[in-house]
């Protein structure tokens, strides 16, 4: 089975040419891997290469496709590529083009203050929303020039992280 | 003795506290609020009550509800941790009145220390070197400008009441002044109600160096030495160690005994720290005293070996300090790291969130203080910090080389953490040179954040492949659901006759 | 300098190593049988190498296969840790041969301080007391007798290549005399295959206090203080302190110095441990030399701060040891507790398993060397001691209370362990006074195995409330599921609707 | 619903009388309980009861109706009596007055020897297979007088814990 799997700003192809029980061979772009790989723990591998050993712990981030995975060295946010995220990707990509954003926080946290009104016009960096949590206010600016479509949430709201707050068009 | 202590906090410091009281025989009792009723303090006390709901106003910093709670399940004491009520006179007022031992100084100290003017005041009354600036809040216009051409510019504009870098503002041109003036009072006035501010001489390059002080009922005042706080972000410190590699010993004992003088003027009791301001010549000030335990406490647990919530527990119950003065070392060296839910690499956010896995270092010279745990929810009300990491070594290197080896033993995952932030400063060469000021983080922040380059291109690849395997063998589990649902019946079957044939 | 170690054990001490070498910057290799693929020194080194299927002789014990991987690898030092390979002079002789640095004392000492009689002679030779005793391998019966006669009843016969307590006979008749020689020589020959034994006089409530020596090639030689290890179940140690709650200074000073020249006397290298009994009118004789580290070397550290692996590769590296003996205090009092999984409340019946939760206790003064985890296999054919517990207080009461704790603390569950059987020890009013010897479980176990009274007995009904709860929301789920199978073709749609309307 | 839950000597009828999240009133025998229950790890509850807080660790044992739970305070191994396994129970008692009796071990480990024959007559106490784990030996030996009916295992076998060896009759 070949997938893609995109780590940073690089796209990996990666095709499993065997594997039996932990020994398995894998090939990333043009690099063949033999590796031991076992998982050890709930989302922990250890694999063995070259003698070299590594221990990788796989995060599963927002939905089954995307992860953070730490090795004893380094981070990465990783995501599976199909032929799905990749129409999706396609479409946000579109989506940017056509003006459209949804400002949205990546924690959870509580709305302090919306200083704009539906049918606002906003500049690049005008204020949108500032939201608290763990002791601290973050301010959310618009990333384009357009006009406030929709306000999701109002003053005093407990949100979700990726929770849509604020429409841009 | 103290039979029951109420600890009025949440989070690494009610557990720690906890702790204590459990090697001491003493009874523990938890706060919660609404977001805490998992946490770790609420797990591992004897007794836990529900206070409110989440926001800290509405539970943590609820005095009479937590005074009532306290008498309701008898408790002879309450111990208010760091932050919350642990500062407020009012509160330790209120808990005498009511009849409960307040596990802190006199509510009095409290007050005068929390003032700052009124404590520039004491301590100059006491002899105590403090910043040069104004000893009353600020008036006209023209008398501050007669100050401010006497101590020179840089200065500082202060909230009287403040803290956490509110109400405070940096001026570097006389023009500025007036303003600056006006935006500290009106923040001031908005954070704390009180609109007092007042000007101190802004050093450049300087040092934070704190003494750790003790002072029973009976009239002994010992320090416990000092603690070099200068790796700070926008006020808050990140990482702080003892001894520090700037003070001298003939500075050292100077300035304990200071801070043993500025506690004796204000007839302070329990356990306190005086922070001062350190020059890069050397001369040292007066900069506030913080009327209870600190948050990096447990580097100078390690290098004196004295546990300092048990001092605290002996003071108030009227006990002597355990030890003299002369008695006490610094054995080896100590360094802390506060590792928080953020996102050094996204302007330091905020990341509450669930924890998904977590292995905590171990070994010689490594402790922790944390109270996270797996499939536990960081609220997002509270505190960000999660956890604190401590290294000793005999050598400050060693001390260095442990932390360094922990901080790549921690693995904390579900949330975004500053542990890659702090390997960074850990290979710093100024850092590693014992060679920084407050302005430390600020200086090398874009090396510090820097982690694009990729030094492990095969780790990379491993991670890749990490991730090829996981994913792919999820969807054969998938694929092989429906197969051993309907399966099931039978397994079980197979399963009950296992059973009896092992039963004996 | 050493610049890449491979480590030939497995369990805690391979990752105790490991975290040293961390600290150094010297690259770590593990070995792993069959059953130790996933086990966790493997996942922590730098490198990983298979040696062999999982009983101890073809993988562990496998020096050839072991010097092989070494050379194959580049690692210029191997690390024995100890058990295994770490007290065979061959072994030692063939890396020598191989070019590659033992960690350890040279060959030769080993192989004079592993046969019991040799080791005897050396230490009479150097003025070193040892128990009264033969000298020789036991001839005739006649000779025998004489000597009996001569130190007196009760005797110990002991197999010369001995230990662990096989091949080793304890005589309180004359008549037993001749059967017990018959059987020991026996036991000692299907043992070690070696049938020598020799006769030592019985000491009656002895101590074991052992001393732990470092010496390098530059001829310096030193003690780092005592352990006193005579908590023991069957000749295993299960709780070793520092310092000893029965040796009196002058006594310390004097055994120190007795060790030094017993090490002296082999030209010893490295770090090991000379064992001594001593009687209860304070008496002490030469037990035997241990030619490694030991399982409680942490305590040591703890107290005197010198971290004892890092010594060991100092040395190895031809450098000087890092201090001088004048320089060394016994800072506070240590206390070690080993984890077994085994059931202490079914005759120490030992228990492999798979481990389902395990949280360790943390904070001021509180140490683990372990190397189990979640989901961990703990495989049958290796030691049973999964992990040890180390508290350091300013007294020894502040150390047995934080142990106290700390085991409270400790949660291993999946398999059963020896933690109840600790805390039993530390709530013994004897232990708790140090007043203790070799003898002190044997004479407790009655005592320390009485769990049946029930002192909570709302605990009891909250377990009960708790496997209620668990049992009837696990039904319930069971309900659930074909609800959910039915569902989830839905509710994947759902998901991905709301996948898109997060996005940005 | 009630269910009967045994603990060592004590057999406990256990019956839930109302339960609205995490608050649950429950009957244990005569006492009824108010509490707080929740759990807030995999197989851990957090219980309070009367301000008393409680951290209770339930383990999985043979089968989803053994557990061993550990407190703060204490271990114990639970069952949960059903009406399945209370037929099983008299059954198995039955089965012990009738003599038949399977020689097992309660942890995994290797044999060593089996100093006994299929048809010897053997006394209760005598050894009839010797286990080796973890460099400790075990020796089982005979709960009755009877006669070596079965034998499943050989010398040198590797076997798991629970796993019929010897068969008495």
């Amino acid at each position: 089975m070949a997938i893609d799997i995109r780590i940073g700003d690089r796209e990996a192809h990666v095709t499993l040419i065997k594997k039996e029980g932990s020994k398995a061979t894998i090939k990333v772009d043009d690099k063949i891997y033999d590796v031991d790989i076992i998982m050890v723990e709930d989302g922990v591998y250890s694999i063995i290469h070259e003698g070299r050993s590594y221990n990788i712990e796989m995060i599963q981030g927002n939905g089954p496709k995307n992860y953070f995975v730490n090795t004893y060295y380094s981070s990465h946010e990783l995501d599976i590529i199909d032929a799905q995220s990749r129409y999706q990707q396609n479409r946000n990509k579109d989506g940017i083009h056509s003006g459209d954003k949804i400002i949205s926080t990546p924690m959870p946290g509580k709305v302090v203050s919306i200083p704009v009104s539906e049918g606002d016009t906003v500049e690049k960096g005008t204020t949108i929303i500032v939201i608290s949590a763990m002791k601290m206010e973050s301010e959310y600016k618009s990333p384009v020039d357009g006009v406030v479509k929709k306000i999701y949430v109002t003053e005093g709201d407990t949100i979700n992280g990726n929770q849509p707050l604020v429409e841009i068009e | 003795m103290i039979k029951k202590v109420l600890i009025a906090n949440r989070g690494e410091i009610a557990v720690r506290v906890i702790r204590s009281c459990r090697e001491l025989g003493v009874r523990s009792v938890a706060l919660y609020s609404d977001a805490d009723r998992t946490a770790m303090h609420v797990r591992y006390a004897d007794e836990a009550y529900h206070i409110g709901s989440s926001p800290s106003k509405e539970s943590y910093l609820n005095g009479d509800k937590i005074i009532e709670v306290a008498k309701g399940c008898g408790a002879d004491a309450i111990h208010p941790g760091y932050g919350f009520l642990s500062e407020n006179a009012e509160f330790a007022k209120k808990c005498n009145a009511a009849g409960i031992i307040f596990i802190g100084p006199k509510w009095e100290s409290i007050l005068t220390m929390g003032d700052k003017i009124s404590a520039r005041l004491k301590m100059i009354e006491a002899g105590v070197p403090v910043v040069p600036g104004t000893q009353q809040r600020v008036g006209d216009i023209e008398s501050v400008n007669k100050i401010v051409s006497e101590i020179g510019l840089p200065v500082i504009i202060k909230a009287s009441a403040g803290g956490g870098g509110k109400g405070m503002r940096l001026v570097r041109k006389k023009e500025d002044l007036a303003s600056a003036i006006r935006t500290a009072q009106s923040e001031a006035l908005s954070s704390f109600g009180n609109d007092t501010v007042y000007i101190e001489k802004y050093l450049d390059s300087p040092h934070h160096v704190e003494f750790q002080i003790l002072a029973d009922k009976q009239g002994n005042t010992v320090h416990l030495f000092e603690r070099e706080c200068s790796v700070q972000r926008r006020h808050q410190k990140m990482i702080e160690e003892t001894p520090s590699p700037f003070i001298t010993q003939e500075l050292r004992d100077q300035m304990g005994e200071v801070a043993i003088k500025a506690a004796k003027a204000v007839n302070y009791e329990g356990a306190g720290t005086i922070e001062f301001l350190v020059d890069a010549n050397r001369n040292f000030f007066f900069l506030e005293m913080n009327t209870r335990l600190q948050v990096e406490h447990p580097i100078t647990e390690r290098t004196t070996g004295i546990d300092l919530v048990k001092e605290q527990i002996y003071i108030a119950s009227g006990k002597e300090i355990s030890f003299k003065q002369e008695e006490l070392i610094q054995f080896g060296h100590s360094i802390e790291c506060r590792i928080s839910a953020e996102d050094p690499f996204n302007n330091f956010m905020p990341n509450p969130g669930v924890i998904r896995h977590i292995s905590e270092p171990n070994g010689l010279g490594v402790r922790t203080d944390g109270y996270v745990y797996e499939g536990y929810e960081i609220p997002m009300h509270y505190d960000p910090m999660i956890t604190k990491l401590i290294t000793w070594g005999r050598t400050r290197t060693e001390a260095i080389d442990r932390m360094k080896r922990a901080l790549f033993e921690y693995k904390i995952t579900g949330v975004k953490t500053s542990i890659k932030f702090l390997e960074k400063i850990m290979d710093n060469k100024d850092f590693i040179e014992g060679n920084y000021d407050t302005h430390f983080i600020e200086k090398h922040l874009d090396e510090l954040l820097d982690i694009h380059s990729d030094p492990h291109p095969t780790t990379t690849d491993m991670a890749i492949i990490g991730a090829y395997i996981d994913y792919t063998s999820k969807l054969e589990k998938l694929a092989m659901n429906d197969f051993m649902i309907t399966r099931k019946g039978e397994k079980w079957k197979e399963y009950g006759l296992m059973k009896s044939l092992h039963r004996i």
